[in-house]
């Protein structure tokens, strides 16, 4: 088994760079009516699938808050713009704030996760270490961990760290999520870059340093982005250690958080929740858009024989 | 988080307020005014109400926080408990005054004050007055009168039951029945009586006199959305449904809206449970002066004013009920009977914790799974094994 | 046990023989040789390290005590810590599955079910979709973005969404349902429907993350593998079976890992979309339970329950790289 | 087994512009042959071999496999076997599994494929691994797994795709050796894919010559060296690369710098051109003492081969330093930097072809087959 | 520009056993020499050539660069520059950047790397190519622009790690000339690492056999054809391989079928086995006329090459049927299946070797270089 194959983008780099699978099916390239029928109607049902609760909220911030819960349910029912004007307009919290706070500890967990793991993943990818291996199982072993029940314990460090209450002490309990996963992914990714570039680049005048820098993570960019995305989902959408670390002032809150005040117990705002969620969406949506294309290519070979 | 650990005199006092959002304009309005005349500044912070209480355990354990929260009532004895918010003695604060009785009982912990009423609330039977008068009936004022007028307003549309466990207890006390007897130290959630007010709510049910939405998550919800169309005709709610139902469909017309008390004896120990939110200090906050003067101004004849009147939440001042602002508004008004009749709840430690069990054993009685003895007997193991360890079951 | 990649190949130096006179050389030529090393690790040694091991082991002594909020210490409280070392009472009323202490084996047991479906789901239909995916066709790109969507949506949101959809009463899923003549069950209600429907959800979570991978893994197959085995004359479904299963087991291997190891402590999905529902319980939520409800928080308990989701997580990775291990051997 | 034939097959990929990357081909391979394919890299010699083998479409034409039209019949109904460049060999199965999958496949008995695979495997010196998995074998070892797969099924045809292209220099010697003497024992019909045209000359029976999809010649090793259908050909075929230079054309013959090659009246007579292509093999030309006629080279470089030498150098014709290859004994090279005169062998051994159309003149005195 | 010795340098893999890829290796190579490194695989090739440029530690001994022991000098502080057989060319920069990379990291003025980069890139043929970048460029062309990148920065020592292998034949061949003719033209030291005997005898001033770590004969490529100092380097050089046969030993010669090779006196007498491992290279046979003394060749395969042909046959020497290579005219090769007369062309060409250690037995009549 080998933890570190897995590559989210499939082999990286030219050491896999047999031809990938060409067009198989039927007939050469051709499929009949019928597959191609069916093949496109499970497709568009399972993106039906994927879709369709994003949809629905969607659907349902536009309506009142009242009139979200309906006995037969409408695509409109009194649908307007005022939930978002309300949200934006900073009448149910400062909601632009709260994104702002979002969107700057996503940012810093994403820049400090992807730079720690693209550092330890070069050191393990690339010096055999003693330690190295071990390193990568205890990664494994922080992710059997279930960290909700951490909660006090971490408080109380970050405390005596003097770090609690701040983005910086929320966006390293983030890191220490998504390291582990992120360090997985760009050690296969620097696998998969051949050796002879490190090399090359160490005979060119580099140090270790110089070659990481400015060899390998522009190569691995694919992986970055990939990792970034990841990091960055995970600190986007993260409820429970956020409401609990950051201070409960309006200025401080994240976007998860403050949402939370449309739905409490015996009284959920689903319209307004539901607006507010589309513009959480949206964001994490363009990261997405620009990093999907990296989730599944390979990395662009070139330095050897293609 | 909180600033609240500053000990710089000029930092404003850290208030948590977990109203819900279409509240906390007004208080935060009144802490600023209050704050203003008191010479000091406030910071009025949201946090969401399901939250609030670990975020403040979690703030308070290690010295940090606000310096005022807005607690409900049920929490007041377990972070007293826990020593985390202050003994009001000596702060002028742990005087009565004209507090009512039942508000001002939810803040005695162990014989010390610990907190101060903000407002009180208790649940009443709301119903639709139109469609009443088309079935040419009135509220009913027992359970077993509703299951008679029940086929007037088209069966199953009479009455919605809501499946949450703090919804359960009117018909626990209105059969004469408790959760926990504290003087004796018993669980009685299992007596013959609370079978009793379970098996009536199970009755109506399987009488078609009433609905409910077994999805706990989303009965509330469910509750509010039929009777704020018009699908059904009568729910139980507190005071703070009413401004939402009054965006319904069904209630244009406010005066559509009728507040009956719940049904029940009209004796006896009362048959809504009362609850409220009360101000507490935290244990460690260095703005203890400031704090005792937000929260003297807050809960003033004059706050409670100003509450009463643009919310509709019952003040727990005696005087202020006297205000004819205040004794005209139409929610005080229908709420406030029944809020001197409210059934009280037994303050201790793990009295919000009896919500939980509660919950899943009244789901499964109106869910079918389970005949109120056998949910009633689950739930008084479940709070003797994780809630009340040292009580026995009665 | 966590392989690398890195194979004899690596820049393995070890110093030269020389005698112990050296020993002080050595240390230096260790350096000199790893210094790089240990300098690109240190900062994660430091951050992870620091905030994992320290309250893991924090966690780990918990286990041993009666610790609850009431007797911790609190320095700013001046309140000394009174809480005593119980030895290993908290396991043994764990695991002697009292309800008291939250039914440990069939919570385990219904943990596992919940872990065994949901990776199964998320990896069927993942490689399903992953199949259909890597054929070239029209409109693929979109169908990628579509299908990958739900990864990009955070969870609470997704939660919601759900919660919402899967209202019995006023839900939509349940309207369809009524529309077209089906039953309409209560869908998160006090049953064991209320698993069914947290495990819908869970598996719509998880399926794009496992597309993704097994879509890359599929990619890493060289074609001309296909290609023989065609003129070897084996069908499509021999091809299936024969070739891209194992061609993808490096990937599958590590993504059924984790998926098994992030499923079984998915505690969001579960909390946000049903709450306390003994019908939903698992080993994580019970220890959430525990730890912030309860008059006094349970710390002891609720470590305990964390170390021991920490043991079975590592009981099975143990058997379970084990037996990859012994396969690809023979 | 059986003989194989393209009947004008095209390969059209579409695209903007169509590629056609193997273009009306028509090509009749006798049973029992082996036939190469080679041409340079582009060339659609994969192409048309996997139009063979029925991985690639045939948009036009027709293709026959033993008298029957399989221009539709999917890869498994073709009865042909396939080496690949890279093996293909199923990485999770054993050397053993390897071979006998096809069988399997068919279910064929468990004791037969034994046999067979036993069989091969000794017939490739593969006996010993038959129980590694393919990762633990060195190149040459997979090479013989890969012909061994398609020998196990005995099929009525062998497709290889340039099989030694992963294997250095000295084994791919060695190989291809093997490979041609196995299929001469196999007596299998063979069709062998290669841009290596040492490999083309050494192992078939007959060449084929592709350029951009378009066949140029195809015919017998010697015949491709004596008579090249086309300058293309002559070029490509032979190691080192005929001399080949387009030089004028006078009444007496072509022009090289001090040197006159007298050409035959019937190519001078027909020639419309006034220049003309011509070609000269390097071991066609040879060093001379300095006070024979010839071309002055201007020696570059030294390529010794032991036995042989080639000499690099350049030689000023009509202005421009034009380069040219001589072969040489091995023993007393000139020296780098020095100038030698070189002339031709025999007026005969040169190859004249058409300056804009590649196509070969005819001379009458052309050595023939 | 510096000269390069190892001296007594070796590298030993930790491991159980550990493998001493380089073995004692003692080598001086001298200022602006090309020397050439060649081995089979795994010989230890290019463990001796990472050892040189600061990528593998030296485990025992010394590596000097110009006079100066830079044994645990990093890499960027030998003044060496590399070029790898995948060529390591950076994908994300253009072919211009890749070349400056270097001069870059060390400041030089960017007028200065411009000016430099093109003057190799016009040496190379690539000014066309420069803002492309190597994914976009041909095989060839990926790896003048590895040649490119260590020329543009003029470094003390070239070493080329099997530059060529990923190049198909025909451009492998052009390749070799350019680079050596590049190297004559620079005049900088180089060290180049091949498997390829041909590059190895056609390239180099010198060559380096090495074998299992240990080297075994450094000469000028005559040299190690005529005189290889033992039985491994004699067959690994030449192309196609020397015939090598250990024989019976009588007092009239060694003994083949049909023919008995008269020995010197000084070698039969010195000797004191009963065998004698004896070479022949293929062009030092000849097929006789049936009548003349000789072996009987029973031929297996014939490889004709043009001009030449290569005689594949089996000699039944003492009972088992040994495999000889013959080299004939390409013009009137023998059948296949036919039995051939076999004889040497010289009785001098023989090459003779200790049958146990391998070790060359001197002839007095040697050719000598
Ligand atoms: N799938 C494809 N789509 C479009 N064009 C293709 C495709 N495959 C090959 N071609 C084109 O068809 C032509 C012939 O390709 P083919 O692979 O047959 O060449 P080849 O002679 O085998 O070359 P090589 O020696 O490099 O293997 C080339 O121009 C190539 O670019
Ligand atoms: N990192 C390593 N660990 C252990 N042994 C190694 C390592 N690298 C190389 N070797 C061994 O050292 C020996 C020499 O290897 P080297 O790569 O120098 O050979 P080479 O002559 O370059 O071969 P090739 O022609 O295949 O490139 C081989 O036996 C090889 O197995
Ligand atoms: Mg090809
Ligand atoms: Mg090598």
């Amino acid at each position: 088994m080998d933890v570190t194959s897995l590559q989210t983008s499939g082999r990286a780099g030219p050491s896999g760079g047999r031809r990938p699978a060409p067009p198989r099916s039927g007939h050469r390239g051709r499929r009949s009516p019928a597959a191609s029928f069916g093949l496109h109607a499970a497709l568009v049902v399972a993106s039906l699938i994927a879709v369709f609760p994003v949809f629905w909220v969607l659907v349902t911030s536009f309506k009142p808050d009242s009139r979200a819960i309906e006995a037969s349910p409408s695509l409109i029912n009194e649908s307007s713009l005022d939930n978002y004007a309300r949200i934006l307009a900073g009448e149910k919290g400062d909601f632009l704030a709260w994104f702002g706070n979002s969107l700057l500890i996503a940012g810093l967990t994403t820049v400090l996760a992807v730079m720690l793991a693209a550092s330890t993943g070069y050191a393990v990818s690339r010096f055999n270490f003693p330690g190295g291996r071990g390193l990568l199982f205890f990664f494994l072993v922080v992710q059997m961990f279930p960290f909700a029940v951490l909660i006090v314990p971490l408080y109380n460090l970050l405390l005596s760290l003097g770090l609690q209450g701040s983005a910086g002490g929320l966006v390293l309990v983030y890191c220490t999520t998504a390291v582990p996963f992120c360090t997985y992914m760009l050690k296969g990714y620097f696998d998969g870059i051949p050796r002879e570039i490190d090399e090359a680049g160490r005979m060119d005048g580099l140090s270790p340093f110089g070659v990481f820098w400015r060899l390998m993570l522009p190569l691995a960019r694919p992986g970055l982005a990939v990792t970034g995305f990841y990091a960055f989902i995970t600190a986007w959408g993260e409820v429970a250690f956020a409401s609990a670390f950051l201070s409960a002032a309006d200025q401080s809150k994240t976007l998860a958080v403050g949402l939370q005040v449309f739905v409490q117990q015996n009284r959920t705002e689903w319209g307004h929740l539901a607006a507010a969620s589309i513009l959480v969406a949206i964001p994490a949506a363009v990261v997405f858009y620009l990093v999907q294309r990296f989730l599944v290519s390979g990395l662009a070979a070139g330095s050897v024989k293609g | 988080g909180g600033s609240g650990g500053s000990d710089d005199q000029d930092g404003p006092v850290v208030f948590w307020d977990t109203s819900g959002p279409g509240e906390s304009a007004v208080f935060r309005d009144l802490a600023e005014g209050c704050a203003a005349s008191g010479g000091f500044e406030v910071a009025v912070e949201q946090v969401a109400f399901d939250q609030a209480l670990n975020n403040f355990k979690n703030a308070a354990q290690g010295g940090q926080g606000p310096d005022v929260l807005r607690a409900e009532v049920a929490w007041v004895a377990q972070l007293a408990h826990n020593g985390l918010i202050q003994d009001l003695a000596g702060t002028g604060l742990d005087d009565q005054g004209d507090f009512l009785a039942t508000p001002w009982s939810s803040t005695q912990f162990d014989g010390a004050t610990y907190a101060v009423p903000q407002v009180t609330d208790t649940l009443a039977l709301l119903y639709n007055r139109e469609l009443l008068d088309e079935a040419g009936v009135e509220p009913p004022t027992s359970w077993e009168e509703l299951l008679d007028i029940a086929p007037d307003l088209g069966g199953d549309s009479a009455f919605f039951v809501n499946n949450d466990g703090y919804y359960a207890l009117p018909f626990i006390y209105s059969a004469g029945g408790d959760l926990l007897d504290v003087e004796n130290q018993t669980i009685v959630v299992n007596s013959d009586e609370a079978v009793a007010g379970l098996g009536t709510a199970r009755a109506l049910l399987d009488e078609g006199a009433a609905r409910t939405a077994q999805d706990p998550g989303n009965s509330y919800g469910n509750m509010k959305a039929a009777f704020a169309s018009g699908e059904v005709a009568m729910i139980v709610d507190g005071p703070w449904a009413v401004a939402d139902l009054l965006d319904g469909a069904a209630f244009q017309d406010p005066e559509n809206l009728g507040v009956a008390p719940l049904p029940g004896p009209a004796d006896g120990d009362g048959n809504g449970p009362v609850g409220g939110h009360d101000y507490v200090i935290r244990q460690g906050s260095e703005r203890t002066d400031d704090a005792v003067s937000l929260i003297e101004c807050m809960s003033g004849v004059e706050a409670q004013t100003t509450v009463a009147v643009e919310l509709g939440l019952l003040p727990t001042r005696e005087s202020v009920y006297e205000d004819p602002e205040v004794a005209e508004h139409p929610v005080v008004s229908a709420f406030s009977a029944a809020v001197e009749r409210a059934h009280p709840r037994p303050w201790i430690a793990e009295g919000n914790e009896l919500f939980d069990p509660l919950k899943i054993g009244y789901a499964d009685v109106l869910a079918g799974n389970l005949s109120p003895a056998e949910a009633a007997e689950q739930v008084a193991t479940a709070y003797q094994d994780t809630v009340v360890p040292d009580y026995t079951i009665g | 046990m966590v392989a690398t990649t890195t194979g004899a190949a690596a820049e393995h130096r070890r110093p030269g023989p020389r005698g112990g006179t050296e020993r002080r050389g050595r240390v230096r030529r260790f350096l000199d040789r790893y210094w790089y090393a240990y300098a690109l690790v240190l900062p994660v040694v430091v951050v992870v390290g620091g905030l994992v091991i320290l309250p893991l082991a924090q966690g780990v002594f918990f286990t041993f005590t009666n610790i609850n909020e009431g007797n911790i210490a609190n320095p700013v409280l001046g309140r000394e810590a009174d809480y005593d070392v119980v030895g290993l009472a908290n396991y043994l009323n764990v695991l002697s599955g009292d309800p008291a202490y939250g039914s440990f084996w069939g919570v385990l047991l219904r943990t596992l079910v919940w872990s065994g479906i949901c990776v199964a789901f998320h990896y069927g239909i993942g490689l399903g979709l992953a199949l259909l995916l890597n054929r070239p066709m029209r409109f693929r790109t979109l169908y990628r973005i579509l299908l990958i969507l739900p990864w990009a949506v955070p969870a609470f949101v997704s939660a919601f969404a759900w919660r919402y959809l899967f209202n019995a009463d006023y839900g939509l899923i349940n309207w369809l349902l009524g529309s077209v003549g089906l039953p309409t069950p209560v869908w998160l209600g006090q049953s064991p429907v209320a698993m069914v429907a947290v495990i819908i959800v869970n598996v719509w979570l998880g399926v794009p993350f496992m597309m993704v991978a097994l879509l890359g893994g599929l990619q890493s197959i060289p074609g001309d593998l296909y290609e023989a085995a065609e003129i070897d004359g084996a069908t499509p479904w021999q091809r299936f079976t024969q070739i891209t299963l194992p061609g993808l087991r490096p990937v599958s291997s590590t993504v059924i890992l984790l998926g098994v190891i992030w499923t079984f402590n998915m505690f969001p999905v579960i909390y946000l979309i049903t709450g306390q529902n003994p019908h939903t319980r698992i080993l994580i939520t019970y220890a959430f339970e525990r730890f912030f409800s309860g008059a006094t928080r349970d710390y002891a308990i609720a470590s305990t329950y964390g170390v021991l989701i920490l043991s079975v997580l590592l009981v099975f990775a143990g058997v379970y790289l084990r037996a990859l291990r012994s396969q690809e051997a023979d | 087994m059986a003989g194989v034939s393209y009947v004008k097959a095209s390969r059209v990929y579409p695209g903007n512009p169509p590629v056609r990357a193997v273009d009306q081909l028509d090509l009749e391979v006798n049973d029992g042959e082996f036939l190469v394919l080679v041409g340079p890299s582009g060339s659609g010699k994969s192409t048309a071999l996997r139009m063979l083998a029925g991985l690639e479409d045939v948009d036009e034409g027709a293709i026959h496999i033993g008298g029957n039209d399989v221009t539709h019949t999917p890869p498994k109904g073709r009865d042909i076997a396939m080496v690949f460049q890279s093996y293909a060999l199923y990485p999770h199965m054993t050397v053993g599994e390897n071979m006998g999958f096809a069988l399997k496949l068919r279910r064929v008995p468990k004791e037969t494929i034994k046999a067979k695979v036993a069989e091969a495997a000794k017939m490739l010196d593969l006996t010993p691994y038959l129980d590694r998995k393919p990762k633990a074998l060195s190149g040459g070892q997979r090479q013989r797994v890969a012909m061994g797969r398609a020998i196990v099924r005995e099929p009525a045809v062998f497709l290889m795709d340039e099989p030694l292209s992963n294997l250095d220099a000295k084994l791919r010697v060695e190989t291809r050796a093997n490979i041609a003497a196995l299929q001469a024992r196999l007596g299998t019909t063979t069709i062998y894919v290669t841009h290596d045209q040492v490999e083309a000359q050494t192992m078939g029976h007959r060449v084929a010559v592709l350029k951009d999809g378009l066949l140029q010649q195809c015919d017998t090793p010697r015949n491709l060296y004596e008579r090249p259908a086309n300058s293309f050909v002559a070029g490509f075929i032979g190691s080192p690369a005929m001399n080949l230079k387009t030089v004028a054309l006078t009444s007496e013959g072509a022009v090289l710098d001090g040197l006159t090659v007298p050409l035959p009246r019937s190519v001078v007579a027909g020639h419309d051109a006034k220049t003309i292509t011509f070609g000269v093999r390097p071991e066609s030309l040879r060093l001379t003492g300095g006070d024979e006629v010839g071309m002055k080279l201007t020696v570059d470089l030294v390529e010794e081969l032991g036995a042989d030498a080639y000499v690099y150098g350049s030689v000023d014709i009509g202005g421009t330093a034009e380069r040219f290859i001589v072969r040489t004994d091995g023993r007393t090279p000139p020296s780098i930097g020095s100038t030698v005169n070189v002339t031709l062998r025999d007026d005969n051994e040169v190859h004249l072809f058409h300056p804009e159309s590649g196509a070969r003149l005819e001379t009458t005195k052309a050595p023939t087959a």
